[in-house]
């Protein structure tokens, strides 16, 4: 089973919270997903609204686990003090650590990244932080405290699957041990059983599942995969050959000339 | 006083973060608070005095990916 | 659900009984699997060996139905001769017809596929054919009689997956109606939910089963898999796109210089 | 008289497939049979003639993929 | 060189002539192409109009061998019909042979394909089938007659480059001394290297070059990139492996703790 | 033409001198690749040995600019220390500049990269950092006085290619006025000339020519290869599209039904 | 009597293919001709008699891919 | 004096870089030198001062990627 930061989670996709079409939608979605782990974020509102409240209302009574983010946060300072501020709302020292460094990608900081790691880190926070498949800002991302790392598929939001398998296969060759999941870029169910057939730990999406058609059925789809997945990494799949190979025995096949059986 | 709170300037009259939430009408619970990008927990806000042209942000939970 | 042949299928996933390490293992593998159709074919034996008798009862003890092949057949004389003799003992209608035109890449004879497919339907055999991807062979299998097609994903046993997705998505939309299932060239679970995310019906795979590490395992992966990629077909899929989109809301976001509400 | 059974040259002295099939020890059901690439179905064994250099097939159920 | 029926060719560009923006351009295209065969063919035109003979004056003004094709062609008569109207007029026993069995992909009907390609060789024609990259469709048109194939990259126009490498890889591998020509679906130079790499002996294309922002320089870029190609293939490509090996010698690098030299 | 600080370069490609069979070979594929600048290092060398010498002796006959590199590096100090004994020996203010981050991948560190760069610039040097596709590394680079970048497209010596086209598009669509150079990985003159058909400025490689069965033949076929690509890019290079459309007029087409002229 | 051309009904006169070609004022060279999906070879056109509803093909070259 | 001279231990007599260059055979073009990992310029090496258990690089021209 799935541990990060000595929590011990059954299941291995983290899902997303937002663009639901309701919060019914949302909640069935959560539900057939078998989600443990549930992304939300900090944001302004007016006051005696209270939207904030119901949503969170909600998401208490899923009782799964919430990952807070710092999602919009360009630099240190911002993405700090936003986690911060998630601790005590949410009350808990888990936050998805975004530091964003351009606005087309929506691609990580790495440097704002690793920086802002290493304080949330010694200021006792568990940090999930969203990067990307290098190498070398993952040993950094490590050596500032992280325990998990979420490498990104393929652009927020874009659905592209894993753009960069050969990246993503050193990565995962590189840190055996580390709890490694893929946030971000996912599509559709076949991309997150490949991540997991790669090793990877687990998946975190959001945009496929609460724009598909159907969400609770496609958060169902992506829970069915994501097992599909682990337990055939753990099966032992077979390896991709360029030649051929008959399935059916060679052995005793009829009509042919040579003599079957011994 | 001038106040930027969640980037809209409004006038008040309220003396310190905890005052200016109840001004505001803002729950006690299930808002943050920070005072010029730096947080101010919960149980500091009535310690937190404000100065004109302080920027506040109130934030509240909401979806996430 | 599936209907081949007004026969209707709740499982999407068709399995080989070829290359077990063990009966047990083969049996799990089949049970674990969900599938509701196996693959077998006919081959020589010594008389008074007996193991082709225990294959078939082990067979028959499964509650499933058996779709015979004409595995290693390369004539159409061959494939017909065979499917006869498949049909007394197996005692089904239906025909897993392979007429190989290449050993190196086991590839489909799409002239012998053709003319071994009309002498069979006019038989009475209800035919699925093994071809390719090529619309104008599909066509011709059509109006031979067969009412399915099995167009391979890649050459058997080499776990490549979908080597030709475009051709494959043109030979879908082009047949909306008709039963496709992917046949060979599934190496993983991933590629399964691919072809069932593209809307093809079913799909049948052995090797990826039978020669992985733990084959029970690995079925029941597929099958997990086969359902996931179905569902999320069925859901309606998020479209893939270039540029990233932020899931979190903009609008809100702290410490932008923007007031966040109306 | 000469065969080809399952493309091995034997020696056997049966007049039909179905005595064919009965000197060899094979079951009656179970096995499915062709001479020189045409079926043969079970009923009609008994009357299928063996004729020197026939090629015979006895064919038993095996796993597929 | 190459060699098609005994015609020694020093180009391994085959360039269409349809879709240019002016006679001019269509001119420049040929001549910086370096290309020595270009494909033509015969359409209905009004009585007087003459745009026909002015087109085949100047195709014969610029020294180039004319290959007729069939295009548009939907059965065997029609094309068989076509080929003869062809030789005729443009007096050559050459022709690109095209059945179309599908107006969405203008994919060819490898059956009447084969059967054309029978009756055009013992006409006297010297025929070159626009094919798919099947093995045994390629053996059908062998034995039929033609000792050259045009298997398609991508359908025509799409610009798609290879759609199946792995496909075009086997269809090379299985027949070492048959010229063959990737037709169709070429969209950059780097395609069209891609298919000398592979061991193509030449490509034709028309519509990367027409429709090109200035078609006289894209017509110069792919001469270039085929004459790369092959000269690449020519020189043996190295491997491409998946782990990385330093270019610049590791032995005597400075700083390292180990002695640098014997 | 490529204008790299302030030097104006005919040539798109800049090869490596690494890895040669012979000097005769490494002087035959510099002349034949018309390369203008080449890579060189530094190596520790037993004294009176003049290797070292002979080396830059055969280089400087070949009138090309060199490019010192600081292979080998793994830290910010020893790849300023090289750079500057580089820039003593070869007397260029050029540097490519290595600060490698993992053996495995020989992948950049891009904090160490960085802050090399930013010591380098200010001591004069003009930079060419090998780096990876991140958009945001590139922005520190460039605000550390880089005025041209060198992503990869695959490890050092993989041959792979372009590991990541996605990737390798945002960073050229981000930085249109920056000589970008994909450095590294490229294996085949289909490579290259993607890479310039991409947008990129040129290309730099070394194992695929040095490697090669005959390098200065492979030299050659990479100097077409990138003209081609560039050629292509300024041309204008048609889209691929999905759905095929006819190069051959339809207009008029024999046997249709329908009259085909006005 | 009427024909088809290059699939537009014609009235003509003209009794044979050749004759046919020089009354639309089509060249003798640079055109194929066909009658009913059948090719005509140039030198045949003038004993290729013309009956009432057949179909025929005056082609030129064109542009081709 | 021990140095190490590109990490090979070894017993000079010479007091400076230059020195250590000239005894050890070393051209005075066309190599670079660092002590101690800093870059000393050619013109220095004659100040360069050397010490006991000093770490000497002195690099020559080599292929490179």
């Amino acid at each position: 089973m799935l541990n990060v930061y000595d929590t011990v989670l059954n299941s291995r996709l983290f899902l997303g919270t937002a663009q639901y079409p309701s919060p019914e939608q949302l909640r069935a979605a959560v539900e057939r997903s078998q989600a443990e782990v549930v992304t939300v974020s900090l944001r302004r509102e007016a006051a005696g609204e209270g939207s904030g409240q119901r949503f969170w209302q909600l998401i208490q009574s899923l009782g799964v686990r919430v990952l807070p983010n710092t999602a919009g946060c360009h630099t240190v300072q911002e993405a700090v003090t936003t986690a911060h501020m998630a601790r005590e709302v949410f009350a808990t020292r888990w936050v998805k650590l975004e530091v964003i460094g351009d606005d087309a990608t929506l691609q990580p900081d790495v440097f704002g990244l690793v920086e802002a790691a290493r304080i949330l880190s010694e200021d006792g926070f568990q940090v999930f932080p969203y990067t990307t498949e290098d190498l070398v800002v993952a040993e950094r991302l490590l050596a500032a405290g992280c325990r998990v790392l979420m490498p990104w598929g393929a652009p927020i939001g874009t659905g592209r699957g894993l753009n960069n398998v050969y990246g993503l296969r050193q990565l995962r060759a590189h840190f055996p041990e580390i709890p490694l999941v893929v946030d971000a870029g996912i599509g559709s169910p076949s991309h997150a059983a490949q991540a997991l057939e790669l090793g990877y730990d687990a998946v975190l999406l959001n945009t496929a599942v609460s724009k598909a058609g159907d969400p609770p059925a496609m958060a169902e789809a992506f829970a069915q995969a994501v097992n599909a997945g682990r337990l055939a990494y753990e099966a032992g799949l077979m390896e991709a050959h360029d030649l051929a190979a008959p399935s059916t025995p060679e052995f005793g096949t009829p009509f042919s000339p040579w003599s079957g059986h011994a | 006083m001038k106040l930027k709170v969640n980037a809209e300037e409004i006038q008040v009259s309220a003396a310190t973060l905890a005052a200016l939430c109840r001004e505001l009408g803002y729950p006690e619970q299930g808002v943050a608070t920070a005072v010029n990008g730096e947080f101010v927990p919960r149980q500091q806000r009535d310690n937190q005095p404000l100065r004109d042209g302080d920027a506040v942000e109130i934030l509240a939970p909401m979806q996430g990916g």
